[in-house]
């Protein structure tokens, strides 16, 4: 490895490197703003991740193998880029009068946003187990600060110790996969791993190995059955880093699974066996996630639920091993992103000074004290339930498709059949708002202007996905091309 | 010479150990110290598929995941020391998040 | 030679391990855990890890138990609990799956004898090679996770006024 | 045989270490009696033999070894009993990896004067004087005796803060001898700087040495950085110690200036070179000639020079230790934490930068 590969490998990772860069001047400048000065935060951070996203849309092109193949520049990686600094946006645009309702610090809480998004980058660009894992370990122990940010409130250092716990464990075990396949195979290396496991016979170690990283990346994704932590962590922390959570760093666990499974244990004899787990795993996750929900009585812990589910939903195409069902992933994640970062949006609005607020009851009405608000939290609901003419639709009508394509009819049954029960949970936040008559003792929900543009942009986007979904899933099947180019 | 499969299971033991304590202590520094008890089980198997392939990569492992350890130790007593001070215990049980 | 210190660290580090999960009080429980990382110092000495054995104790036994050690102490937690934690059965019925899955391991494992170590095995020149060239990227990308590691210490354990 | 060669140099030096150490307590007493004119000790004798005092060590050791051995109420027996060991124990094998010579033929073996020559050796260092913060740690645990708890307290939060400036500081001195080996870094320090001056490492590392000199210090808790245990006002972590229990600490802290100086002169003051003195005797420089000398000569020569530098450094730890005032609790940590780790990072900085440059 001489000076030119360094400077290859550097220009490559400059998106990462401008979000890294920008969490660090955050943290600077924080020590000399005043309360009056403090929104330089956000602007900083908006022209950060706005500039990191032109810059990760550049890198398009040819796959590059960089720093001595530890990481990989190609298009499913610009794809997953541009998602992370899409969702670090909204997340900021979200926190932004949040942080200074709920009285968090700012300068921490923006740069460990930024720091766990980079982490997020590097999940998308690792070409090899050990950049994969040490980028899991960047983003996991940054959410589980988030998400004991909430100094005020004890549930939210309970959340983080959980969250800490669980995500520890599962790194422990995915560690202890890495090890496995490291002995079995001699490297970690992705790429290599594919060449390699061609033709000849698949030694027993692996797929040890291969079951340990499922179990590890299944925690991080929070499949069922190693989904326990998710309902209290989500309820337990700030709802804006809720909302991050259910967005960035499943997703960036998506991003994972393509690389890991789809990449490096792509071969037929090994897919042969994962593929029959990871289709259990998703109908125990649908089928889970959407029933509990059901019972919730707070939204927020209906929504962890929920998302739950969906990953079930995103699951379910990772079993076709094929081109439809990894493009379909990636508009899955996009569209959830969207969906979930709006209606945590609508909840943050709601929910009040000292998050109290988060019952059905306290939806009661919304449409007299706020008509707008909960039309687009009716709007983000249908999404999630999977109406036509959203993005939800679009979505779940991919990975069904890719599934009954490849003859996981009963999957598919599954999908559809929990996702007419998951009606009943998000019919009956609109019934809620609509039907029910307001507590007008307080008063209705105070909506800050960049919360307004958090919810408009998302409100647009899952609208604009559902219209036109050739758009995103076109942009998808471009970026997955090149996994299964061989 | 002693075959690499005794280490292996050596590091297997502790893992499996350090995976009982976790799921079944409830005091809050014990479940952190098992947490450090897998990843070392875990760095015994690096160390000793390292001597196997003769391959320097798995020394690099376990210098990385020895960081990732220590970071994870600083943040989760930190977290520790936070719900310390909030409910003076640090008994898992008495956490009203904490039902697994 | 080999034989026999195996034998020592691997008894000596499994009971010790085994009561790092078993003792009452976390403070014999971090000493059991020094105790079980000092065995495994040992046997990364034994596997020509020289570097590697060095670090294990200087950073898990010097660095990461004080810390534990330290908060041990501010706590000042006496004997925390007075009955056993979980029922006996759960404690038994969890040794026997752990048993199962680990005489299934057992039988899977097949590794034999490692051939001759290489020249610069384990040492610091070898391990800095590796380190600093194949791979740099995961070693330069810890440095953001130590930054966050530092924030979140500071900023979880900073008392506010309020 | 080769076992046996390791276990009598190892030996010797655990020996040669204890004795030094006990001499020390007695250097001590001596040294500021000096100071603030007065006598010292003088009483301990067997008939009229006094020897200047030098038999109170001897009569201390009994004293302690006499003495009850006792343990206070609710404290934990077990671990109470480990403390005095667990700060001993590292101060007496850090010494393996010091050379006190170089190699020696004899018998047509060679045998290097150093316990073990590891590959590691400054990386050993570091790991096993780490070690040295769990005895202060569990001794005031154990105790059940608040003031012992915060003595401990103190104690290790110093040493813990200590610790970073000693390993940045003698980074440097790794760079530049390009080894971490203590044998091959004292074989360095043997060359000459344009042509007259030893590449020792306080001519190439002024600020490490300083640094280095004073983090150990402060490791070694003695004044001026003192805080965990100022015997005459504060109240330490082996307050409810007696007996040997107690004079292991004693004898660790002694102990531990002897390691103090050993690694000093070991790493910034040639070890065991003698100015100019070769394998095969004097090469003086500019040319001047040579001086054979025979090898078991020359090996006498490097042993001694090594002795009787590690001797003046301990002599000049007990001069600070008799000079200097004692810091406040929060100078200690802010000197640590906001001065000296910077100062080190900075010299660390500039060594990498120069060497880089160089070569």
């Amino acid at each position: 490895m001489d000076g030119t590969d360094l400077l290859q490998g550097t220009a490559a990772l400059v998106p990462h490197l401008t979000v890294i860069t920008t969490g660090l001047v955050i943290l600077v400048l924080d020590l000399f703003l005043t309360s009056r000065s403090r929104y330089m935060n956000e602007v900083v951070g908006l022209i950060g991740l706005v500039l990191a996203f032109a810059l990760a849309l550049g890198q398009a092109g040819d796959p590059r193998l960089l720093f001595s193949e530890m990481a990989i520049a190609d298009n499913l990686a610009v794809f997953f880029h541009a998602l992370f600094v899409l969702i670090a946006i909204l997340t900021l645009l979200m926190s932004a009068s949040y942080i200074r309702r709920e009285n968090i610090v700012a300068g921490e809480y923006y740069a460990l946003v930024l720091f766990a998004t980079s982490g997020f980058m590097f999940v998308a660009s690792a070409a090899d187990l050990v950049t994969l894992f040490i980028a899991i370990e960047t983003l996991s122990i940054s959410t589980y600060i988030l998400a004991g940010l909430h100094q005020d409130e004890q549930r939210s250092q309970e959340a983080a110790f959980k969250y800490f716990i669980l995500g520890a464990f599962s790194s422990a075990i995915l560690l202890y996969g890495i090890a496995t396949v490291y002995g079995a195979q001699g490297h970690t290396s992705l790429v290599k791993l594919a060449e390699a496991l061609g033709e000849n016979d698949i030694p027993t170690m692996l797929i040890v190995g291969m079951g340990l990283i499922i179990v590890g990346l299944g925690f991080k994704v929070a499949v069922v059955p190693f989904h326990m932590w998710v309902p209290d962590v989500y309820d337990g922390a700030p709802t804006a880093i809720t909302a991050f959570m259910s967005a960035g760093p499943k997703a960036a666990a998506f991003a994972a699974f393509l690389r890991v499974f789809f990449q490096g244990f792509a071969s037929p004899a090994l897919a042969q066996n994962w593929i029959p787990i990871f289709v259990v795993l998703a109908a125990l996750t649908m089928i889970l996630g959407n029933v509990v929900a059901i019972t919730q009585e707070s939204i927020k812990r209906m929504l962890a639920y929920s998302s739950i589910a969906h990953a079930g939903y995103a699951f379910v195409a990772l079993v076709t091993l094929d081109q439809l069902g990894a493009a379909s992933v990636l508009y899955y994640l996009v569209a959830y992103a969207l969906m979930s970062l709006g209606a945590f949006g609508v909840l943050t609005t709601v929910a009040k000074r000292g998050e109290r607020h988060y019952t059905f009851g306290d939806y009661a009405g919304l449409s007299s004290t706020n008509p707008l608000l909960a039309a687009l939290m009716a709007l983000f609901m249908f999404a999630l339930a999977g109406f036509p003419p959203t993005s939800g639709f679009a979505g779940k009508f991919y990975i069904f498709s890719a599934a009954v394509q490849k003859g996981h009819y009963v999957l598919a049954l599954i999908g559809v059949l929990t996702s007419v029960i998951s009606v009943v949970y998000y019919a009956r936040v609109v019934m809620m708002m609509y039907m029910r008559e307001p507590d007008l003792s307080s008063s209705g929900p105070y909506v800050s202007a960049t919360t307004g543009t958090l919810l408009g942009v998302t409100a647009a986007g899952t609208l604009f996905l559902g219209v036109f979904p050739g758009s995103v899933l076109r942009l998808a099947e471009y970026s997955v091309n090149l996994l299964f180019a061989s | 010479m002693i075959p690499i499969s005794y280490y292996l299971m050596v590091s297997a033991i502790l893992f499996i150990i350090g995976a009982i304590g976790v799921l079944l202590r409830r005091n809050a520094l014990i479940v952190l110290m098992s947490l450090e008890l897998m990843l070392n089980a875990v760095n015994l198997s690096f160390v000793a598929y390292a001597r196997l392939l003769n391959d320097m990569g798995g020394h690099v492992f376990v210098f990385l995941s020895i960081t990732v350890a220590a970071a994870e130790a600083a943040v989760g007593l930190a977290i520790i020391l936070a719900i310390y001070r909030a409910k003076q215990t640090i008994d898992v049980d008495h956490l009203s998040l904490m039902r697994y | 030679m080999e034989a026999f210190l195996f034998w020592i660290f691997a008894i000596v580090g499994v009971f010790c391990g085994g009561m790092v999960v078993w003792h009452r009080n976390p403070m014999g429980s971090a000493i059991y855990l020094v105790v079980t990382m000092l065995c495994l110092s040992g046997f990364y000495a034994l596997l020509n890890g020289a570097l590697v054995s060095v670090i294990q104790v200087l950073i898990y036994a010097g660095a990461v138990m004080v810390l534990m050690l330290f908060v041990i102490m501010m706590l000042n937690v006496q004997a925390a609990s007075e009955e056993r934690e979980g029922s006996l059965p759960v404690w038994i019925g969890a040794g026997v799956v752990g048993l199962v899955v680990l005489v299934k391991f057992a039988l899977l494992l097949q590794y034999g004898k490692p051939p001759e170590a290489a020249e610069e095995f384990g040492t610091i020149q070898g391990v800095g090679a590796a380190l600093f060239s194949t791979y740099v990227l995961p070693f330069e990308l810890i440095s953001v996770l130590l930054v966050v590691a530092v924030i979140g210490a500071v900023i979880l354990t900073k008392r506010r006024a309020l | 045989m080769d076992v046996l060669i390791i276990l009598i140099k190892a030996g010797l030096v655990v020996f040669a270490l204890l004795n030094l150490a006990g001499l020390l307590t007695w250097a001590e007493r001596k040294q500021s009696a000096i100071m603030q004119d007065r006598v010292g000790p003088n009483r301990a004798n067997i008939g009229k033999l006094t020897l200047a005092g030098l038999l109170h060590p001897v009569a201390d050791g009994i004293k302690m070894i006499t003495k009850e051995d006792f343990i206070p109420e609710g404290a934990n027996r077990a671990l109470h009993t480990l403390a005095p060991a667990a700060a001993l124990f590292p101060a007496l094998v850090v010494f393996a990896v010091i050379p006190f010579g170089d190699t020696l033929h004899l018998f047509g073996r060679e045998i290097p004067l150093q316990v073990a020559s590891l590959n590691v050796g400054i990386v050993y260092i570091f790991a096993i004087s780490s070690l040295a913060v769990y005895g202060t740690m569990l001794a005031g645990w154990a105790s059940n005796n608040n003031y012992a708890l915060l003595g401990g307290l103190r104690a290790s939060s110093q040493m813990i803060s200590y610790e970073l400036s000693i390993g940045l500081s003698i980074l440097g001195i790794l760079l530049i001898y390009e080894s971490a080996q203590l044998d091959v870094i004292v074989q360095k320090q043997g060359e000459l700087l344009w042509g007259f001056l030893p590449k020792w490492g306080i001519f190439l590392q002024p600020l490490a040495f300083l640094l280095f000199l004073g983090a150990a210090m402060a490791e070694n808790k003695r004044a001026p950085f003192d805080m965990p245990e100022g015997e005459s006002e504060i109240i330490g972590y082996f307050v409810e110690y007696s007996s040997m229990k107690f004079g292991m600490f004693f004898l660790a802290e002694f102990v531990e200036i002897i390691i103090v100086s050993g690694l000093t002169v070991t790493l910034f003051f040639g070890g065991w070179q003698f100015p100019y003195l070769q394998a095969t005797g004097f090469v003086w420089p500019f040319g001047w000639g040579e001086l054979a000398l025979p090898h078991l000569f020359v090996v006498l020569m490097q042993v001694g020079t090594f002795a009787v530098k590690v001797l003046i450094g301990c002599w000049i730890l007990l001069l600070i230790r008799w000079t200097l005032p004692r810091f406040r609790y929060d100078q200690i940590m802010r000197l640590g934490w906001k001065v000296w780790f910077e100062l080190a990072l900075i010299n660390l900085l500039l060594t990498a930068i120069i060497v880089l440059w160089v070569t």
